[in-house]
């Protein structure tokens, strides 16, 4: 990851290609939105709502979902905030999956067919497409997500070379959008499970060559709701809006235990 | 009424609000309250880097950072404010390795550094790496490590309440010429719970306003939904000014037709714009500097291009951003995440198309006016004791009118950590000052109506009529005629919003509710930019007037001061009042600001 | 504390619906094993019963059944094969979908010759 | 419209109860039951295989099976120890797969005992019954029928 001396200049002047970047006319379709709906101050009992809308070829998910909210029932909600992909405040589950609806385009889903928004599993719904947050982000902060380094404050920075670096930057992406954890077999049974994004936020540390307290996270990681509860289902990689390779994370997390222990 | 008391309240969770948090929650009894979870604010959508002259990778000095970004503010910077900023960098940037920020590094290890628009050597003479990075998501890795470190000081988190309201008591006070004023004091915030729609009364010695910008005012933009200028819009509403709220930044690529941003790092790794006829038309522009030219004068050069007919694609209505001369290898290395963007969103394969884009609403270069200790000020010199602000929504000013690229990331630092130790520190020696009585009604009053609004216009159309008349009006080109066109469109929707209908009348996560809410403070916004915008006869920075195209020194060298004016005296316009402020010049003339 | 409103299936992938099969082969094996020790426990009651019992064994409807549980076994066996190499290889968490394929190749590879043999034997009839 | 008015401050940090962990387990048992999995299930793979060869596939596959068959295998310690071994590495392996398998799905405390004592009292019957009849078993029976015999057996 070290910076090339040269970045090399572009020419001052190109052909184009004929109509390069010219994306055409932008194809409206129509689809159907069924999002799933659950108010208690209305009823205990969910229900399928259903939205049909017309969109277009770049439009995403929750440009639908807002449509549906602008246009046709204010009263449909959702979490969003950046509207593409880096706040992770809009996973939710699309089409059986789970996937960010900022980044999920309507022209990639089967538009034949209703397109199925429901909210994620295994944490308490709150209102519609809401969950509540708050195990998910506990299990986050058991894991002690921040550098602990015992030696003594240097002046400048700390040294740290561009292998050490890179040893950790797949798990450096995670937003923090719970798809991982929300989509994991084994968070669903009883919520006790520590999840694939508290590992994989450990795992950004206990790799961190500047940090010292890997083997306390390894210790907290040791327990019976740790990783050893992960039965490798692979649903958080799939999930994973920032294309992290959370189980492998995770395996390595697992390795990291044994060879302190053996 | 539920009133919690703190020494300290912060509004906002962002880059500022956090860094904010970290000091002063060590040193006082700490509230943060934020519209959305931590994790999930805008500072995380940044980038391409955060600048600080560290001279690891080639020489360099705070001096010539101060220089450069006074220069690229176009001389309206107050250039105490700006040393300020250029000196505390360094640690600023070392404070965010030390707690665990995973820059990326030099073969020697040390923090790496890359080049960005506006920053040189020596006073102008070439580009100079001044960006510390962490690949494309310098933001997110900012958000991330602050937020951890408030996890590591147990800092509290009131998530998801969204502060309404800025409690103020006015008393009589006298001027060292023995005038009398009215003179702020703080006594806290009001704020609603999201999630069970009940009304917060928070008081606080000390108040820090960290609430982000206000991007939303316009159609095309980089920001969040959720970027509704609140902050600004409260304290407006509350008698404090706004400074300079004129100057909005337009970064000169956003995805065409989307507004998602490709940093300014996709040039500074060596990427190209291109015309219509495949012309690197930058070198006319910018000769020296080019592609890497401040962002108003390229955004204003792509929309010449495209004025004149030499735009691309159907509607011939964006330019194209060429990386195909670089090698994949290095693009994936640099520029991974907003290659993504590209491919996702507009399905362009960086490596061999050259992707569209377009000049998208990006930065509030002005805000609530604050000194370089980051306390806030009632007018052109009075603080109002407890009051602080920082980050986009506060104009120090280190931006003046238009912001260099990286000053934004490091301004938060800088003056969120200023703002933190102010504000605990204050709280130590001050006495809370008593809320007044129904501190809440005026929030209570202002919910309760939007929960009952059933007229017939549309939150989400008048916002949208709203967001176009920006767009078309108030962009990188502005001319007497449209700002006032702008003005009468602002009037008729404040009309219409009178008239409004929410259909969601519960009280959980009533997020209906909060933007009808919300599209009052952006309702009040784009009106202070346009008052604002119609004031400033010259052209200077990110505010270009056609019938004004030069910088007028001796006419507008000055901050413009607007404040609510309910009473309509004479001189304001649609109820807006603007006064002057002058600008601090310590080292540097004003001097043409050419490239 | 609100109800979790059920709602559809998670579309899980490769990696879910192995989860799924391992799990319940597991199970399954598991009860066979339970029995399998009790029936083979006879030989200790005396020949003629444990004889008795083994000749249920030999019709061609448990012969099915039979065939059923090596195919779960023979599953169960190469997909935990499977799990360890995910578990510690470097490369098997990137190759868990290829590697489930090649599981069920080989299952298939297995299971063929082997159900060829079983059932004509058991449809034949010994001796 | 059911609104409760009083609220723990601050939300953060507030969670349903169903979340909270209650304390941590101590020592390395799920570790070493997670390892237990592996390797058993490595040397069950020989084992179970050579199991299913014998005598599903040999000669003439399952209808050559019978006490007989049985006796005669287990008159050769090196079946005896194959078919130990395979009780007890089975036993254990599936065992331990039953209790996680328990763990995920019984939510109560209550119910997640009684499964789990279930669970280990049949374990244990099946390993000791199993262990008892390899070893105790007496490949010729003194009065048994000869034809149901092995060969090797001395004629009554
Ligand atoms: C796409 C993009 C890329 C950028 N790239 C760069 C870059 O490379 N370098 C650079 O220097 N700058 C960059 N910037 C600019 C910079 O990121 C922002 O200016 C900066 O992050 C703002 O930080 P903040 O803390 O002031 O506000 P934010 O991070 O926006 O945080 C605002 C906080 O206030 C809270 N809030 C708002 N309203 C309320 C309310 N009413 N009640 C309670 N809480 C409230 C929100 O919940 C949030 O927590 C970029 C900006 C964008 C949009
Ligand atoms: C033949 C070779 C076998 C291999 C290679 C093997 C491998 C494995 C592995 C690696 C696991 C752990 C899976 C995980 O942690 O995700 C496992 C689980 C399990 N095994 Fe086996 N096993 C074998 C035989 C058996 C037998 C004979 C039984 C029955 C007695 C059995 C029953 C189980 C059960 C019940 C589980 C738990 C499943 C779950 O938790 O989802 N296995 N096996
Ligand atoms: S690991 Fe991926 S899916 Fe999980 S929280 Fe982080 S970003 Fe989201
Ligand atoms: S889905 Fe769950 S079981 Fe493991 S591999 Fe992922 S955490
Ligand atoms: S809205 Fe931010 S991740 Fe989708």
């Amino acid at each position: 990851m070290s910076t090339p001396t040269e970045i090399p200049e572009g020419p001052s002047k190109v052909e184009l290609a004929p109509g390069v970047g010219g994306g055409g006319e932008i194809p409206s379709f129509d689809i159907t939105l069924k999002v799933r709906r659950y108010d208690p101050e209305v009823s205990e009992e969910a229900r399928w709502d259903e939205f049909v809308l017309t969109m277009y070829g770049t439009d995403r998910v929750l440009d639908a979902l807002h449509k549906a909210k602008w246009e046709h029932d204010g009263s449909v909600s959702f979490r969003r905030s950046c509207a593409h992909g880096v706040c992770g405040s809009d996973a939710m589950r699309i089409n059986g999956r789970n996937r960010l609806a900022c980044k999920t385009l309507l022209k990639d889903l089967d538009t034949s067919k209703p397109i199925l928004v429901e909210p994620i599993k295994g944490l308490p719904v709150e209102k519609d497409l809401i969950v509540d947050m708050e195990p998910f982000f506990q299990s986050y902060r058991e894991i002690m997500p921040f550098l602990i380094n015992s030696g003594h404050e240097p002046t400048r920075e700390r040294l740290q070379s561009a292998e050490d670096r890179e040893r950790f930057d797949d798990t450096t992406k995670c937003i923090l959008c719970a798809a991982c954890t929300s989509s994991c077999p084994v968070f669903w049974t009883d919520g006790q499970y520590f999840g694939p994004a508290a590992i994989v936020n450990a795992h950004r540390f206990i790799f961190d060559s500047r940090d010292d307290a890997g083997d306390m996270r390894l210790e907290i990681l040791n327990d019976k709701e740790g990783v050893w509860r992960c039965r490798t289902v692979f649903n958080c990689t799939e999930a994973c809006p920032r294309g992290i390779q959370v189980t492998k994370a995770i395996a390595e997390v697992k390795n990291a235990v044994l060879n302190r222990k053996i | 009424m539920q009133v919690h008391k703190y020494d300290v309240v912060i509004v906002g969770a962002g880059g500022a609000g956090m860094r904010a948090a970290i000091e002063s929650g060590q040193r006082a009894r700490t509230a943060v309250l934020t519209k959305l979870y931590p994790t999930r604010s805008h500072t995380g959508a940044a980038q391409g880097g955060m600048c600080a002259a560290l001279a690891n990778v080639e020489e360099d000095n705070w001096e010539w950072h101060t220089f450069d970004t006074v220069k690229g503010g176009d001389y309206l910077v107050d250039q105490d404010a700006a040393e300020v900023m250029a000196k505390e960098a360094i640690d600023a940037v070392l404070d965010l390795e030390k707690m665990g920020l995973p820059f990326n590094r030099t073969p020697e290890g040390k923090i790496d550094q890359r080049r960005f628009g506006g920053h040189t050597r020596d006073h102008g003479k070439s580009p100079v790496r001044r960006a510390c990075y962490a690949a494309d998501r310098t933001g997110h890795m900012i958000l991330q490590t602050l937020y951890q470190n408030c996890v590591k000081h147990n800092v509290e988190f009131y998530n998801e309440y969204y502060v309404l309201d800025l409690l103020l008591v006015e008393e009589e006070a006298l001027r060292e010429d023995g005038t009398s004023y009215m003179q702020k004091r703080v006594a806290g915030v009001v704020s609603y719970d999201l999630a069970s729609g009940e009304i917060h009364v928070f008081q606080a010695k000390s108040v820090v306003f960290a609430s982000g910008g206000v991007g939303k005012v316009f159609k095309t933009t980089s920001n969040a939904h959720t970027l509704t200028g609140d902050g600004m819009g409260i304290a407006f509403r509350r008698g404090i000014p706004l400074e300079d709220m004129e100057f909005f930044q337009f970064h000169p690529t956003g995805l065409a037709g989307l507004g998602i941003l490709l940093s300014e790092a996709a040039r500074g790794e060596g990427g190209i714009l291109r015309n219509a006829d495949g012309e690197r038309f930058m070198e006319r522009y910018a000769p020296t500097i080019k592609d890497l030219a401040p962002r108003d004068i390229v955004a204003r050069s792509m929309a010449n291009e495209v004025r004149e007919g030499r735009g691309c694609g159907p509607n011939k209505d964006y330019v194209l951003l060429d990386l195909t001369h670089l090698e994949p290898a290095h693009i994936d290395a640099k520029l991974p995440d907003i290659t993504e963007f590209a491919r996702t969103y507009l399905g362009v394969e960086p490596y061999t198309e050259p992707v569209p884009v377009f000049p998208t609403a990006h930065y509030a270069m002005g805000g609530i006016p604050t000194n370089i200790k980051a306390e806030v000020l009632q007018d052109n010199d009075t603080v109002v004791p407890g009051l602080y602000a920082a980050g986009e929504v506060a104009c120090v000013s280190v931006h003046g009118s238009n912001r260099l690229g990286t000053n934004s990331l490091l301004d938060i630092n800088v003056f969120g950590k200023r703002a933190g130790i102010a504000a605990a520190e204050y709280a130590k020696v001050a006495e809370y000052v008593e809320v007044p009585e129904n501190a809440d009604q005026f929030t209570i009053d202002l919910i309760e109506q939007v929960r009952a609004a059933n007229g017939t216009e549309r939150v989400a159309q008048l916002r949208k009529e709203l967001q176009d008349t920006m767009d078309a009006n108030v962009q990188v080109f502005r001319t007497e005629q449209t700002l006032n066109e702008t003005l009468n469109v602002i009037a008729s929707l404040r009309e219409r919003y009178k008239n409004i209908g929410i259909q969601d009348r519960g009280r959980r996560f009533n997020l209906d509710l909060l933007e009808a809410v919300e599209l009052g403070f952006l309702l009040d916004m784009a009106q202070v930019m346009t008052v604002a915008a119609l004031h400033r006869e010259e052209s200077r920075g990110g505010h270009f007037r056609e019938d004004f195209p030069d910088r007028n020194d001796e006419k507008f060298m000055k901050h413009s001061m607007a404040y609510k004016d309910d009473l309509a005296t004479s001189e304001s316009v649609a109820g807006i009042r603007l006064e002057t402020k002058p600008v601090v010049f310590t080292r540097y003339e004003p001097m043409v600001r050419k490239y | 504390m609100s109800k979790t409103p059920a709602g559809t299936l998670y579309r899980g992938r490769e990696g879910m619906w192995s989860w799924v099969g391992h799990r319940v082969t597991g199970v399954a094996i598991f009860f066979f094993l339970l029995v399998h020790v009790l029936d083979t426990a006879l030989v200790r009651v005396s020949p003629e019963a444990y004889n008795v019992v083994i000749a249920t064994y030999k019709n061609p409807f448990m012969a099915v059944l039979e065939a059923g549980l090596v195919a779960a076994i023979v599953f169960h066996a190469f997909n935990g094969l499977r799990v360890i190499l995910v578990d510690f290889w470097k490369k098997g968490p990137k190759y868990q979908a290829q590697l489930l394929w090649g599981v069920v190749g080989l299952w298939v590879l297995v299971m063929v010759p082997f159900l060829i043999r079983h059932l004509t034997l058991a449809f034949t009839g010994g001796h | 419209m059911a609104v409760t008015s009083e609220i723990q401050a601050p939300r953060s940090g507030r969670v349903a109860p169903k979340y909270t962990r209650h304390g941590s387990s101590r020592g390395n048992f799920e570790m070493l039951a997670w390892l237990f999995m592996r390797v058993s299930g490595l040397v069950l793979v020989v084992l179970v295989f050579g199991h299913l060869f014998v005598n599903l596939m040999v000669g003439e596959g399952v209808h050559a099976i019978d006490f007989g068959f049985v006796a005669g295998k287990w008159a050769d310690p090196f079946w005896q120890i194959w078919d130990l071994a395979m009780l007890w590495l089975a036993m254990l392996h599936g065992t331990n797969g039953v209790r996680t398998i328990i763990n995920d799905y019984a939510d109560k405390d209550g119910t997640r005992f009684w499964l789990k004592s279930v669970l280990y009292a049949a374990t244990a019957v099946i390993i000791v019954l199993g262990t008892l009849v390899i070893f105790t078993f007496d490949p010729c029976p003194p009065n048994a029928a000869a034809e149901l015999l092995p060969s090797f057996c001395p004629a009554p």
